[in-house]
């Protein structure tokens, strides 16, 4: 239990220093100092670790205040570890303490297996510092690009984009509306009118081939209808209809014989 | 970093042999040792090894020729020879292996743009002359993109039109119909089906549709 | 393929599963054929042949293992030798050619003792967050530790810790085992192993020693 020999290192303070930056951090110190102890790590003395830890620490804070976080944390942590430590036996605080220390000494041995582990891997023959592959693979493999990648949707899209461009670069021509215009059923209503001896009907006026569509339809018959009352109103023909939804008449206007009601 | 203690560099028995030594018969051994040093450096080596390198990094007293033939040698008839190549000494798979070794990787090309487009437009508008594709593409076709075509037996000539200068009519071909997987053009998307706008104006009667349908 | 041999040859020992020819006795010239091809293969790679790959290679009835035995024995104290690692095959120059190949083949620099460690942390606790390695290590790891462990392609991420903040966890890569001629990770030795107190006695142990390590 008693502190047995004192820390190692001489308290020049500037090496110590020095020394303390040399560590990856206070674990890595608190194993240097326990393999310094030259036993097995299960059987060192904690406590005397704890001592060499605190008087380095002690030392380089004569040095220079400004020590790492991490060094100081472990101080203090060791030093609540010692306290413990040095309890009577069998108190529970001392109980705490021990089991602390046996914490510590676990870490430490993880520690020395990860670092044994470590120096095993640097043996090892090391690609590219003891053994060395082919300096220049040979690659074998080719690449056919022959082949061709299409599919439908790409066809389509390439389509729309042709067509979408050439509608922006064009001039904006709005599209003909092909209706039979009233003019259009002026000239033919005058046109047939006076081949026709007889009541005919309206239908019977409509261009040949408006089959197409039923609103192609319904405005030749309007047009048609509106160019034989236009007709009418000048005199130039009469209109008959003898029922709602009937049939529409029509006859040249030569004779002033017949009147129906138009 | 934090390593204090440069280690250092591993002292392994190195067969270094006495400089200066005069050319004494070669032992076979240390015939045998040239050769694999040698083999081990042309192996490794980023670059041809040059017969000066090689002759640098022998023991003294090695003759280099005497090395290369040995090690020529050895690699005779086997999967891998030793070759000259750019004035140096490199390994190389036997030529006779390196069909069997090789793979071939497929890496299908995409068709550029203006060709996939003369492609639709063909598609859709067959057939067509060169004139009626420049004007539904509102661009004109480069020999380059036609020939692309032509080259993959994607479109083919398909007679002539019947108007001034009666210039070729191009149709697509089964190939395009197997590139597609189509069974037929009929299956291609309808043209309503793509465009929901009313479409642009078709540019003369380039199609047999009746008269332009305001069709809302 | 269809084999229409009625009585199939006592079947020699082939760890080779599906194939329903049965192996044949190969003749010298065959297996000598395989054994080049075999050399070939691994020579051109530029990273470990698998024994799934170069089975493929094989002609069928070509029992791969006894292809690597021979090509093994053939490149057996040569200069090359064909090594067992990252779960494949590939040659390697012999280790003890390495002091005088490294005065011609550039050698990067060893990893530095930090690196070292984390890398054996990695491979013993994987998949490890940063935090625990920093645990384990009672030290911050430093970014450049990190960078250099990635950009050798030592350690990779591999995937999420479901705990707050959900930290990346590391693993290291087929890269780390080829590196250190590693067939797979259980050629590492065992952790009891490392905790017992007479460390294998390694001849090199001393040099690669932390700092001022008064060793037992």
């Amino acid at each position: 239990m008693a502190v047995a020999d004192p820390p190692a290192p001489a308290p020049d303070a500037d090496a110590l220093v020095v020394h303390l930056e040399g560590f990856e951090g206070p674990l890595d110190l608190l194993l240097e100092l326990a393999r310094g102890q030259k036993v097995d790590l299960a059987r060192m003395s904690i406590l005397s670790l704890v001592d060499q830890y605190l008087a380095m620490i002690e030392g380089a804070r004569r040095v220079r205040l400004e020590l790492a976080a991490d060094w100081l944390v472990m101080a203090a942590w060791l030093t609540w570890l010692k306290s413990r430590l040095l309890l009577p036996a069998g108190s529970p605080a001392q109980e705490e303490g021990e089991q602390a220390a046996e914490l510590l000494a676990a870490r430490l041995r993880d520690l020395q297996a990860i670092r044994r582990a470590s120096v095993w891997l640097s043996n090892r023959p090391v690609l590219g510092q003891d053994v060395f592959a082919r300096g220049v693979p040979e690659d074998l493999t080719e690449t056919d690009r022959s082949r061709l990648a299409l599919d439908l949707p790409g066809l389509m899209r390439a389509y729309l984009l042709a067509l979408r461009r050439s509608a922006g670069n064009r001039q904006y021509r709005p599209a003909v509306v092909s209706v039979w215009t009233i003019q259009d059923a002026l000239a033919r209503l005058a046109a047939l009118l006076g081949s026709l001896p007889d009541w005919t009907c309206l239908e019977q006026f409509l261009p040949e081939g408006t089959g197409g569509t039923p609103l192609q339809r319904r405005a030749a018959m309007a047009s048609t209808l509106v160019a034989g009352l236009e007709l009418a109103r000048g005199g130039m023909l009469r209109l008959r209809q003898e029922e709602h939804f009937g049939p529409i008449l029509l006859h040249r206007a030569e004779e002033k014989d017949e009147r129906p009601e138009s | 970093m934090s390593d204090p203690n440069p280690d250092p560099p591993p002292a392994p028995p190195d067969p270094e042999p006495p400089l200066l030594t005069p050319p004494p018969a070669l032992s076979a051994e240390a015939l045998d040792d040239a050769v694999r040093l040698a083999e081990a450096m042309v192996f490794a080596a980023a670059a041809p090894v040059t017969a000066r390198t090689l002759a640098n990094l022998l023991p003294v007293g090695v003759d280099p020729d005497a090395v290369v033939t040995a090690l020529r040698e050895r690699y005779a008839g086997r999967g891998v020879e030793l070759a000259e190549v750019a004035g140096g000494l490199q390994f190389r798979t036997a030529a006779d292996l390196a069909p069997r070794l090789r793979r071939v990787v497929q890496v299908p090309r995409r068709l550029p743009r203006a060709a996939m487009e003369t492609l639709a437009i063909v598609a859709y508008h067959q057939p067509v002359t060169r004139a009626e594709i420049e004007e539904i593409r509102g661009a004109s076709l480069s020999q380059q993109t036609l020939d692309a075509l032509l080259e993959q037996g994607l479109i083919a000539p398909k007679g002539r039109k019947e108007a001034p200068g009666r210039p070729t009519l191009w149709a697509t071909t089964t190939a395009f119909l197997a590139q597609f997987s189509l069974k037929d053009l009929r299956d291609l998307p309808r043209r309503e089906d793509l465009l929901v706008e009313p479409p642009a104006p078709q540019p003369a009667e380039a199609e047999a549709a009746p008269p332009a349908a305001p069709e809302p």
